[in-house]
C-alpha cells in the first residue's frame, strides 16, 4: 500500500513548507496595474478637464450652464446644447424605447426559429455596430434628403432640424435598445413562462404579466445606458444637421412644427466640438467647463444606470 | 362515455393469463386520457413512437424510464405544452374525455386551464404568494371570493399553515420545498381535473421530496395526476400505476423512445412481464 | 361521469387580441429590417454614382483630397489600420488584463467598486477623448516620448480610442470568462492549480471565443470610431505608415467631409465620396461583426 | 411692417416684428461679426434669428434654395452659386461689411523669416511644393517663380487650414491660382500641409514647432499674438506688408478679403429688412472689430449701406 | 416532528393490522379445534377448516403487499426491522393456522374412537397455556414490548413439559388398541399445541428484534434438545 | 446490457450461495442424525449438535446481511423476490437443524432402549427419501427451476404415508414399555424427518415464486389434513 | 503512526454493549483523517459545530443529511477547498496522516495535488479529454509518458474503453455519467490517496449513477473516498461508513450542523442508535 509505506514524515515535507510563488504574485500584480491604469486614465482626463475649466467656474459658476450660446466666451452658455441634447434625447426614447421593446418583444416571444428571424436577428446585431457616422449619413440621406425631397417641404423645412437629429439618433440607438431588451427578455426564466402558460395564460398575458415585469428593471438600466451613449453622440449630428453655432435665438413661441420646420437646435456635443474651434483662447476654458457638465451629467447617469443594475442583478 | 368501456391497457393483454394473482386491485376507474399510437417529432427526430396508454381519473399515474426515453415529451403533450416547443409535432390520437386534444377547434389556452402542470424546478411568479395562487383564476375572468379561494386552494397544497401569516410576501422567500407546493397550489388554483409534474422532486431535498409525494397521494382524491420521475423510488411510492418507456437505437443511432409496459405499479416493481423493466428496475440495465 | 360536456374551443376574443398584439410585434421588429435597407440604399446610390465618375486607379495613388478630386482609398484604409493597430496594442492589454483581474483575482468587493467605475470610463463621449488624446496625450504623452511627432498623429488618436474601448474589451471579455462555471475554477483548484494557472490555463482557454469575440468587437469599434480621429489625428490626406504622422482615417474623412463649407455643393463626386467611404466602412465593420459572430457560434462551449 | 430704420440711430433698432426669425447661414468666418450683430438685435427686438457657420458654400446652397434670409461669405459669390440662385428666384444684395486678412505666421523662434513674397509662398506651400522637407529644399523653385528664396535649412513644417474651409479657398486664390495657372498646375496647395478644421489646433501646431509655417484668420492670429508671429507679406508690388487693421483695411495687406453677407431681396421680411438696418449702423458695424476684423473705412461703409438702401428700394 | 411518510406508515400500520388480526382468528382457532378435539363435535372442525382457508388467503395477500410495499416504499431502519419482522409473523401465523387444520382433522380421525381423560384433561391444560402466548405475542407486538415477549419461553416451559410427559400416557394406552390409536392422535394434537407454543415464541423473538434490533434465538428451538436438558 | 450493480448482484449472489452452502449441511446433518438414531452411535450426535451451531450462527449472519442488504440496495423486481425467497429459505434451513438436533437428541435418548428393525428400516427409509429433497430444493433454487420445485410434493408423499402408518409400529411395541418409549422416540424423529420434507417442499414453493412472480402453495400443509385425504 | 491506534470513533461508545452483535465486521483499518471538535464559520454564521470523526484508509465513508446540514462545508474542510471561500474559517484541527491540515507551514495547493476532489456537476474541462486527465499532472510539473498516464487513469476510472479512439475529442461531447467518470480520472491522474466527491451523482440520470457507484466501489481498493450525498440510498448502497448530520436551529433561528452518528452503515440504515437519525431515515422528519 503506497500510503502506508510512505512516512509521515515524507507527506509532512511534501505538505508543507509553503511555496510562495512570486510568479504568482507578479501576474497578480500586473493585472490590477492594467484595471487600474484604466481608471487612473479616467481620473486623468477628468482632473485635466476641471483644471482647465476651474477659470470658467470661477469667474461665472455655473452661469454658463444657464446662459445661451453667445459668440463671446464671456457670455458664452450652454443651455441650448443641454435642452438641445434633452429634446434629442426625448425624441430616443419616445421612438427607441417602445420601438426596441416592441422588436425585441416579438424576435424573442414570438418569432417562429426560422432562417428569416435568424437574418432578422443577425442584421439587428450587425446594425448596432455599424459606425455611428454611418448612421450620420442615413440621418442626412434620409431626414435631409428624402423627407424634404419627397414630400416637398423643401421650401419651408431645413432638413437640419431636431426630428430629423433625433430620428438619426432614435435608429441609432434602436438595435442596441433591441438588444438590450432582449438579453432581457432572454434572462427571464423560460420556466416563468411555462409556469404562465401552464395555468392556461395565452402568450401575451404571460409576456404581459410575468415576462416584461420581470424584465423591465434590465431594460430600463439598460436602456439608460444606452440613451446616455446616445447623448454623447457626436459624429451623427455632424451629418444629420445639428447646428455647429456661435448664436441662435430660440425662439420662444416655436410650436412643434417649427421644431420640425427651421427651428435650429443643438446638442452638447456639438457646442463643445464648435467652443474649441473659437479663435477666442478663453472658449478652450469654456469647452473644458462643457465637457465638466457633459462628463457630471453622463457619468452620473450612467453610474446611477449602473448601480441600479448591480443592485437589481444582486438581489434576483 | 364510451373511452370508459373502452379496454385501454393494452400492456395487460398478456397479463391475462395470471389475473388470477390476488394482488391489491386497484378499483376499475373511468379513462381519463386515451392515447393511441401517440408519436412525436422534433423536426425529424422522432422523439416517441406509438404510445398507448390510458390515464384513469382519480389515479397517480407515473412515467419512468433511462433519460431521454421521451418522459416529458410525451407528458408534455396531455396539455399541449409541446406547441410552445418549435417544430414539435404530435402524431396519433390524444382524447380528453373523449375529445380529441388535438383536434382543430381545440384551444390550447382552454386545455392548459383545465390540466395544470408542475414543473421540475419550482418556479413561482415573482410575486407574492397570494397572487401565485390568483394568478390562474384571475385571467381566466374567475368572478369570486379570491381570499377564500386561495386559502382553500393552500390548504390543498398542504402549504396553508405555514404560509397563512404571510401571504403578500414574495413566493420566491420560501424555500424550496414551499415553493413547489406552491407551484401545485398554483395550478389547481384554477380547478383543473389534472395535474401533470415533470420530475417535481428533482430539485428538492429528500425531507421535501417526501412532503411532495404526501402531498400527491393525498391530492389524487381530486385530482388525476401524471407524474414523470427519473426515481425509480419515488414512482414506486407514489404512483398507482406506472408506464416504463425505453430507448431503441436504430442501427444509424436514431435514439426513439418507447413505451415498454403499462401496468399496475406493484407489478411493475416487483414482477414485471418485460425482460427490460425487469433489467431496469434491477440496475441490470446500461 | 358527471362532468357537463366540456368545451376546449376557447374564447374568441382573446383569440383576436392575441392576433392583435403579436401583428403590433412583429411590425416593430420589421423596422429595423427596414432601417438596414435604408441605410444601404443611403450608401449604395450614391457610391455608385461616384464610382462611376471616378477611376479605379484613384484609389492606389495621390492622396486623398477629395475637393481636389483625389481618392486614395487605400492612404483612409492604411490610416485606420493604424489608428486601430494602435487602439487593439493599448485596449489588448489594458482591457484583458482588467478583465482578467476582475473574473479571477478581484475579490467580491473590489470588484463591485471596480468593475463599474471601468464601465463609467465607457460612458465617456467620443467627442471627449478626442480633445483628450489632442489636447493631453499629444502633448504629454506622444510629444514626450516622441517630441517630433506631429501636433495631430496617429499615436494620439489610436490610443484615445484604444482607451474608449478598453471597457468594451474588459467587458466583454470578462462576461465570457466569468460565464465559465464556477465549477470549472473549483476543479481546477481541486487539482492543486495556482490562482494564475487556473485564470491563464483553464478560465482563459475556456473563454477564448468569447474574448476573440470581444476583441474583434473592439477592432470594429475601433475602426468605426470618428470623433476621436477627427479631432486628434488631423486631415491630412497624403499616406502615411508613421503612427508620429497625422492623417485621415476613413471615419476622419466622412466627418471632414461631414463639416466642410462645401459639403453639400461642393465637388459632387466629393459628396459622393462621403457615400462610398460609408459603404465601405459599412462593409468592413459588418464583416467583422460577422465574424466575431461566428466565431463566438463555432467555439461557444456549452458547460 | 416699417419700423424705424435709423442708420444711424444709437441703440439697436426697434422692430414691431415681435417675435419671429430670421436665419443666417453661411460662412464661418463671418459668423463671429453676425452673431454678435444678431445677438444685440434679438434681445431688443425679441426676434429669434439664427446663425450658422457651415461654410461659405454650404451658406450659398441654402441661401439660394430660398432657406436663409441672409449668407454670410467670406468670398463673393460664385457663378454657379449665383445661377442657382437665379434658378431659385432668389434676388440678392451684396454687402461689403469688413475685411479680414489671412495671416502668415511662424513661431516666433523663427527669427530667419520675417517677410515673404507670393513666390516664396508658392514655392513652400504650392501643388509643386509637395514633398519638400526643409525650407531650403524650396529655394530653387521660389528662385523659379520669382521668389526671394534664401530660406533657412531647417525643417519645413506646414500647417493650414482644411480644404473645406473658406480660408483656405481665399488663400488658394489670392497666392497660389495665378502662378499655377501660369506653370500649369494645380490650383490648390500642396497636398502635405498638416491640416486642420480647427484653428486653434493651426495655432498650436505652430506654437509647437520652431520652423513651422502656417495660415489662418486674422482674428486666430490676434488672439494668439504671444505665441506666434505674423510674417510680412509682398506681392511683388507693395513690399513687405504687415497684418495690421490698417494695411487690412485699405486693403494694402496683400491677403486681405473683403467679408460679405447676401441678402435675400425678393422676399424680404420688415424684420430682416431692421436687421440689416441694424447690422449697418454704426453700433452693428462696431461688431467688426470686436469679432476681431477689420472695419470698413467710412467710405466704404457708406458705399455699403448706400448699396442697401438700392436694394430696399 | 413532522411524518413526512404518513401514507407509507399507514400502510405499514394497516399491515401490522392484519397480522394482528390473523393472531387473533389463530387463537380462536386453537380454541375451536381443541374443543372439537376433546368433545368430538366434528362440526367444529369445518369452522377450523374455513377459517383456515381464510387465514392462507390472507397469507398470500399480505406477502404480496409486503412485497408491493417492500418494492414501492424502500423502508430502512426501524421500519425495514419491522417489516421484516412481518414477513417472519405472517408465515408463522399460516403454520399456526396449519396447526390448528391437524388438530381438526385429528378430531375427526379420533371421534369415536376411545378416550382417556386424563389425556384429554392434558389437551386441554395445554390449549388453555398455548392460547395466552398467541395473545401475548400478539400483544407485545402491539406495544412494541420486548420484556414481553421475553416472557414467552416460560411460558411455553409447561406446555413442553405436558408434552413431553404425555407419551407415557400414551403408553398406558397401550393395552387397549383403539385407545391406544386415539392416543397417538392426541400425541400428535399436543405436538401441534406444542408447535403453536414455540411459534408464539418465535413471533416473541421476531418483537424483541423489532424493538432493540439484535435478533436472538430466546433459547434451544428443538424440542428433544430441551427435553434432554430437562 | 452491462450489469450497473455488479457489487450488489455479487452480494446478492453470495448470500444465495451462503443458503445452499447450509442446505448441504443440512442435508449432511440429516445423514449424520439419522446415523445415530439408528446405529445408537452417540459420538454422531455431538457432530451434530456442533454444526447446526454453525447452522444457527450462518442464520444469524444471513439475516443480519438480507436486512443491511435491504436497507443498502433496495432491491426491486426479480431480485427482491429474490431477496424475499431468501429470507425464507434462511429461516426454514435453521429449522431443519433444529429438526435435526431433535433427531440427535431423540438419539441420545433412544441409546440403550430395546429398539424394532422394522422401524429402524422405516426410519432409514424416511431419511434416504428426505435427503434427496433437500438436494433437490437447493438445484431447484440454483436453476431457478420452477419444474424441478413442483417435483418436491411428489417427492414428499412417501415420506407422509410412511410417518402417518408408523403409529402402528408403535403400538405393536405397546407391550414392551422400553420399547414402546424407544418407538415414541422414533415417531418424534420420524415427525422431524416429516418436517424436514415439509420444509424442503417450502423452498420448492419460494423457488416456484421467485421464478414465476406468484406465490402458491404446492399443497395443503397440515400433515394430519393430507393423512385424511389420503 | 499514533492516530492509528487512536480510539477515534467516538460515535461508537455507546454500542459497546452491542459489541456482541454479530454484523459483517470491517477490517479495522488505519485512521487517515483525524477530524476533532471541527466548526466551520462563514462570516459569523457557525455553519458546522464540534464535528469528531475518523475516516479510514481504504473505506467510502458518507456524510447524509438534511439540506443545509454542513455535509459539503464538511468535505471542503478535507482539501481545504473552503479557503477559497471569502469569511469561510474552520477550528478544531483535521490530521492527516497525523498533519495538522491547517497547520501554518502547510501549503493548500500541495494538499489539493494529493486530495482529488469531484464535484456535483460534471465539469470536465472545455478541452480533449487526454488533456482533461494530463492537466493535475503538468501542472505539477510531473514528467513521464503521459500517454501510459492517461490509459492508466482512464482505465481505473472505468471509461478508457469508451474513449480510446477519441482522447483528443472535446472533453464536453461526452455524456453526463461519461463527464463524470472523466472528472474522476481527473482526479486521480496526479496519484492522490483521498476522492472527495460532493453529491456526484445529483445531475445524471440513474443509469449513469448505478455506473458511477461501481466505480466508487471499485476504486476503494486505490483510495480513500469520502461522499457527500443527497440520497440515503446511495449512502447505503456504497459507503462503509456513514456520518449523519442534522441541523439544530437555536431559538435565534440560526441553524448549525452537527454531527449526530457516525457508524458502519449498516447499523446507521438498519438499526441507528440515535432517534433523529432513524427519525431520518424512515422518513418521520421534518
Ligand atoms: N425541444 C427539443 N428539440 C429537439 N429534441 C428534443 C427536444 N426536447 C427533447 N428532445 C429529444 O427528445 C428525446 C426525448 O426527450 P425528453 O425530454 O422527453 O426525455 P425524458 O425522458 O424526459 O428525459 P430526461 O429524463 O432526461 O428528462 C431526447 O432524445 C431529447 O434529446
Ligand atoms: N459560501 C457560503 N457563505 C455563507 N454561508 C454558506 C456558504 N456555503 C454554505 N453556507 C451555509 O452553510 C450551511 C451549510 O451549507 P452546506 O452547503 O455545507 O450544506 P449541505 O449539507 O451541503 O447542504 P446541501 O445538501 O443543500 O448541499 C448552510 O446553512 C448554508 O446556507
Ligand atoms: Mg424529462
Ligand atoms: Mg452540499
Ligand atoms: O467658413 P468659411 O469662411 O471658411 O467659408
Amino acid at each position: 500500500m503506497v500510503i502506508s509505506t510512505t512516512s509521515s514524515d515524507m507527506i509532512r515535507a511534501r505538505l508543507t513548507g509553503k511555496r510562495m510563488s512570486l510568479a504568482n504574485t507578479l501576474i497578480a500584480a500586473a493585472l490590477l496595474l492594467t484595471l487600474l491604469s484604466s481608471i487612473v486614465i479616467l481620473i486623468t482626463l477628468l482632473a485635466d478637464t476641471l483644471a482647465k475649466a476651474i477659470p470658467v467656474f470661477e469667474s461665472r459658476g455655473m452661469s454658463f450652464v444657464t446662459s445661451s450660446l453667445a459668440p463671446q466666451a464671456e457670455r458664452a452658455g450652454i443651455l441650448q446644447g443641454i435642452m438641445g441634447s434633452l429634446a434629442l434625447m426625448g425624441f430616443v426614447v419616445v421612438i427607441a424605447f417602445p420601438l426596441g421593446v416592441a422588436a425585441a418583444v416579438y424576435l424573442e416571444e414570438y418569432a417562429p426559429d426560422t432562417r428569416m428571424t435568424r437574418l432578422v436577428n443577425a442584421n439587428i446585431r450587425n446594425l448596432a455596430g455599424v459606425p455611428s457616422i454611418v448612421y450620420g449619413i442615413l440621418g442626412l440621406f434620409l431626414f435631409v434628403k428624402v423627407i424634404n425631397g419627397t414630400f416637398g417641404f423643401a421650401e419651408q423645412i431645413s432638413g437640419r432640424n431636431l426630428v430629423a437629429g433625433g430620428l438619426t439618433l432614435a435608429v441609432l440607438v434602436l438595435p442596441i435598445m433591441i438588444i438590450t431588451t432582449a438579453e432581457a427578455l432572454r434572462a427571464v426564466p423560460q420556466a416563468l413562462r411555462e409556469a404562465s402558460m401552464g395555468v392556461g395564460a395565452t402568450k401575451w398575458e404571460t409576456i404581459r404579466h410575468h415576462v416584461l415585469p420581470v424584465a423591465m428593471p434590465a431594460i430600463l438600466t439598460g436602456s439608460v445606458l444606452t440613451v446616455a451613449r446616445a447623448f454623447g453622440e457626436t459624429a451623427p449630428l455632424l451629418l444629420a444637421g445639428a447646428a455647429l453655432s456661435q448664436y441662435f435665438a430660440t425662439d420662444q413661441g416655436a410650436g412643434f412644427f417649427d421644431l420640425i420646420g427651421n427651428q435650429s437646435y443643438t446638442a452638447l456635443p456639438l457646442v463643445i466640438y464648435n467652443f474649441a474651434r473659437q479663435p477666442d483662447t478663453e472658449f478652450v476654458q469654456l469647452t473644458a467647463a462643457s465637457i465638466v457638465v457633459l462628463l457630471v451629467m453622463l457619468l452620473s447617469v450612467n453610474a446611477l444606470a449602473i448601480i441600479a443594475r448591480d443592485r437589481f442583478e444582486r438581489a434576483s | 362515455m364510451t373511452s370508459d368501456e373502452k379496454e385501454i391497457d393494452t400492456m395487460t393483454i398478456d397479463h391475462a393469463v395470471r389475473e388470477d394473482i390476488d394482488l391489491r386491485e386497484l378499483p376499475d376507474r373511468p379513462v381519463l386520457f386515451d392515447v393511441t399510437d401517440l408519436s412525436v417529432y422534433y423536426g425529424d427526430f422522432q422523439a416517441v413512437a406509438d404510445v398507448t396508454l390510458g390515464i384513469r381519473e382519480h389515479e397517480i399515474t407515473a412515467l419512468i424510464g433511462p433519460s431521454g426515453c421521451g418522459k416529458s415529451t410525451v407528458l408534455r403533450c396531455f396539455d399541449r405544452m409541446n406547441d410552445l416547443i418549435e417544430g414539435a409535432r404530435v402524431e396519433g390520437t390524444i382524447t380528453y374525455h373523449g375529445i380529441d386534444l388535438y383536434g382543430a377547434d381545440v384551444d390550447p389556452v382552454e386545455v392548459r386551464r383545465r390540466i395544470g402542470m408542475v414543473f421540475q424546478k419550482p418556479n413561482p411568479f415573482p410575486k407574492t404568494i397570494f397572487e401565485n395562487v390568483a394568478f390562474g383564476p384571475r385571467i381566466a375572468g374567475w368572478k369570486g371570493n379570491y381570499d377564500d379561494l386561495v386559502e382553500e386552494t393552500l390548504t390543498k397544497a398542504a402549504l396553508w399553515d405555514e404560509v397563512k401569516d404571510k401571504l403578500s410576501e414574495p413566493a420566491l422567500a420560501l424555500s424550496g420545498g414551499q415553493q413547489q407546493r406552491l407551484c401545485i397550489a398554483r395550478a389547481i388554483a384554477t380547478s383543473p381535473d389534472v395535474v401533470l409534474m415533470d420530475e417535481p422532486c428533482s430539485a428538492l431535498d429528500p425531507i421535501a421530496t417526501l412532503r411532495i409525494e404526501q402531498l400527491m397521494m393525498d391530492l389524487k382524491q381530486d385530482y388525476t395526476i401524471i407524474i414523470v420521475t427519473h426515481n425509480m423510488q419515488q414512482a414506486a411510492r407514489v404512483s398507482d400505476r406506472t408506464a416504463f418507456f425505453s430507448v431503441d437505437v436504430t442501427d444509424e443511432g436514431q435514439r426513439t423512445g418507447r413505451l415498454i409496459e403499462f401496468d399496475r405499479t406493484e407489478m411493475i416493481f416487483t414482477n414485471p412481464t418485460q425482460k427490460d423493466t425487469e433489467d431496469y428496475i434491477t440496475g441490470r440495465f446500461g | 361521469m358527471t362532468m357537463a360536456p366540456i368545451d376546449l374551443r376557447g374564447d374568441v376574443a382573446r383569440r383576436t387580441r392575441e392576433r392583435r398584439v403579436r401583428w403590433l410585434f412583429t411590425a416593430a421588429a420589421g423596422v429595423s429590417v427596414l432601417i438596414s435597407a435604408l441605410i444601404i440604399l443611403a450608401l449604395v446610390e450614391e457610391a455608385w454614382q461616384f464610382l462611376a465618375k471616378i477611376d479605379f486607379a484613384q484609389f492606389f495613388e495621390n492622396g486623398w483630397f477629395p475637393r481636389r478630386g483625389r481618392f486614395q482609398l487605400l492612404a483612409l484604409v492604411v490610416h485606420s489600420l493604424i489608428v486601430t493597430s494602435v487602439a487593439m496594442a493599448v485596449a489588448i492589454p489594458f482591457g484583458l488584463g482588467s478583465a482578467i483581474y476582475l473574473s479571477e483575482y478581484a475579490s467580491p468587493r473590489l470588484r463591485r467598486l471596480l468593475k463599474p467605475t471601468l464601465e463609467v470610463l465607457a460612458g465617456v463621449p467620443s467627442v471627449v477623448l478626442g480633445f483628450f488624446a489632442l489636447q493631453f496625450i499629444t502633448p504629454n504623452v506622444v510629444r514626450g516620448f516622441f517630441p517630433g511627432a506631429s501636433s495631430a498623429n496617429f499615436l494620439a488618436a489610436g490610443i484615445g480610442v484604444g482607451i474608449l474601448i478598453i471597457p468594451l474589451v474588459a467587458a466583454v471579455s470578462e462576461d465570457a470568462m466569468r460565464a465559465v462555471p464556477r465549477s470549472i475554477r473549483e476543479a481546477s483548484y481541486g487539482l492543486g492549480a495556482k490562482r494564475w494557472h487556473t485564470a491563464l490555463r483553464v478560465v482563459l482557454p475556456a473563454a477564448l471565443s468569447g474574448v476573440m469575440a470581444a476583441l474583434i468587437l473592439g477592432v470594429s469599434r475601433a475602426i468605426g470610431e470618428t470623433m476621436v480621429v477627427a479631432l486628434a489625428a488631423g486631415l491630412n490626406g497624403t499616406m502615411s505608415f508613421n503612427p508620429l504622422d497625422g492623417g485621415l482615417t476613413m471615419t476622419g474623412a466622412m466627418a471632414n467631409l461631414a463639416v466642410g463649407s462645401d459639403q453639400v455643393a461642393g465637388d459632387v463626386a466629393a459628396f459622393q465620396s462621403l457615400f462610398f467611404v460609408g459603404l465601405v466602412l459599412f462593409v468592413i465593420t459588418l464583416a467583422l461583426n460577422v465574424a466575431s459572430e461566428r466565431v463566438v457560434r463555432r467555439f461557444r462551449q456549452r458547460y | 411692417g416699417g419700423g424705424g430704420s435709423g442708420t444711424t440711430g444709437s441703440g439697436a433698432a426697434e422692430t414691431s416684428g415681435g417675435s419671429g426669425s430670421i436665419s443666417i447661414s453661411g460662412s464661418s468666418t463671418v459668423e463671429p461679426i453676425s452673431a454678435r450683430v444678431a445677438q444685440a438685435f434679438d434681445a431688443a427686438n425679441g426676434t429669434a434669428t439664427t446663425v450658422e457657420g457651415p461654410g461659405t458654400g454650404d451658406g450659398f446652397a441654402k441661401f439660394c434654395a430660398g432657406e436663409t434670409d441672409i449668407s454670410d461669405a467670406s468670398r463673393s459669390i460664385k457663378d454657379s452659386e449665383a445661377e442657382d440662385c437665379t434658378a431659385a428666384g432668389v434676388e440678392y444684395v451684396e454687402l461689403h461689411i469688413a475685411t479680414d486678412g489671412i495671416t502668415v505666421m511662424t513661431n516666433p523662434s523663427n527669427e530667419a523669416v520675417s517677410c515673404l513674397t507670393f513666390g516664396d509662398l508658392y514655392a513652400l506651400t504650392g501643388p509643386e511644393s509637395e514633398g519638400f522637407g526643409t525650407w531650403s529644399a524650396a529655394d530653387g523653385l521660389a528662385a523659379e517663380v520669382g521668389g526671394t528664396g534664401g530660406f533657412p535649412d531647417a525643417d519645413l513644417y506646414v500647417v493650414g487650414p482644411g480644404e473645406e474651409s473658406g480660408t483656405y479657398d481665399t488663400y488658394v486664390e489670392l497666392v497660389i491660382e495665378a502662378l499655377a495657372e501660369e506653370r500649369g498646375a494645380e490650383t490648390a496647395s500642396r497636398a502635405d500641409y498638416e491640416a486642420s478644421t480647427n484653428d486653434n489646433v493651426i495655432v498650436q501646431g505652430v506654437e509647437q514647432n520652431p520652423t513651422s509655417l502656417a495660415w489662418v484668420g486674422f482674428a486666430f492670429y490676434e488672439e494668439n499674438r504671444d505665441k506666434v508671429r505674423a510674417i510680412a507679406i509682398d506681392d511683388g508690388e507693395s513690399g513687405c506688408v504687415d497684418p495690421t487693421n490698417d494695411t487690412i483695411a485699405s486693403f494694402e495687406y496683400p491677403l486681405s478679403r473683403p467679408l460679405f453677407i447676401y441678402v435675400n431681396t425678393s422676399d424680404l421680411s420688415g424684420q430682416t429688412q431692421d436687421f440689416v438696418d441694424y447690422y449697418l449702423s454704426d453700433e452693428g458695424i462696431a461688431f467688426v472689430s470686436e469679432a476681431g476684423y477689420v472695419q470698413l473705412p467710412a467710405a466704404e461703409l457708406e458705399e455699403t449701406r448706400a448699396a442697401w438702401e438700392a436694394a430696399k428700394g | 416532528m413532522v411524518d413526512q411518510r404518513s401514507h407509507f406508515h399507514s400502510e405499514l400500520a394497516a399491515l401490522e393490522q392484519t397480522l394482528l388480526d390473523v393472531a387473533d382468528r389463530c387463537e380462536r382457532m386453537v380454541g375451536l379445534a381443541v374443543e372439537a378435539l376433546t368433545t368430538g363435535d366434528t362440526d367444529l372442525c369445518e369452522e377450523v377448516f374455513v377459517a383456515d382457508k381464510a387465514i392462507d388467503a390472507t397469507y398470500l395477500d399480505t406477502h404480496n403487499r409486503w412485497l408491493s410495499m417492500m418494492a414501492r416504499q424502500q423502508p430502512m431502519g426501524g421500519d425495514l426491522r419491522l417489516m421484516s419482522a412481518l414477513l417472519h409473523v405472517n408465515v408463522t401465523l399460516e403454520r399456526m393456522g396449519d396447526q390448528c387444520v391437524n388438530i381438526a382433522n385429528l378430531a375427526r380421525l379420533s371421534a369415536g374412537l376411545p378416550a382417556r381423560d386424563r389425556i384429554i384433561e392434558q389437551i386441554r391444560e395445554m390449549a388453555d397455556l398455548v392460547r395466552p402466548m398467541i395473545r401475548t405475542a400478539a400483544e407485545a407486538l402491539v406495544r412494541r414490548d420486548a420484556d414481553e415477549a421475553r416472557l414467552l419461553p416460560a411460558m411455553d416451559e409447561p406446555i413442553d413439559r405436558i408434552n413431553r410427559l404425555m407419551y407415557r400416557e400414551v403408553v398406558d394406552c397401550a393395552p387397549d388398541t383403539r385407545m391406544l390409536e386415539w392416543a397417538t392422535h392426541m400425541m400428535m394434537a399436543a405436538r401441534a399445541l406444542e408447535r403453536i407454543g414455540d411459534q408464539s415464541v418465535d413471533i416473541g423473538e421476531q418483537v424483541a428484534f423489532l424493538v432493540t434490533g439484535e435478533f436472538q434465538e430466546f433459547s434451544e428451538k428443538g424440542f428433544v434438545a430441551r427435553a434432554s436438558a430437562d
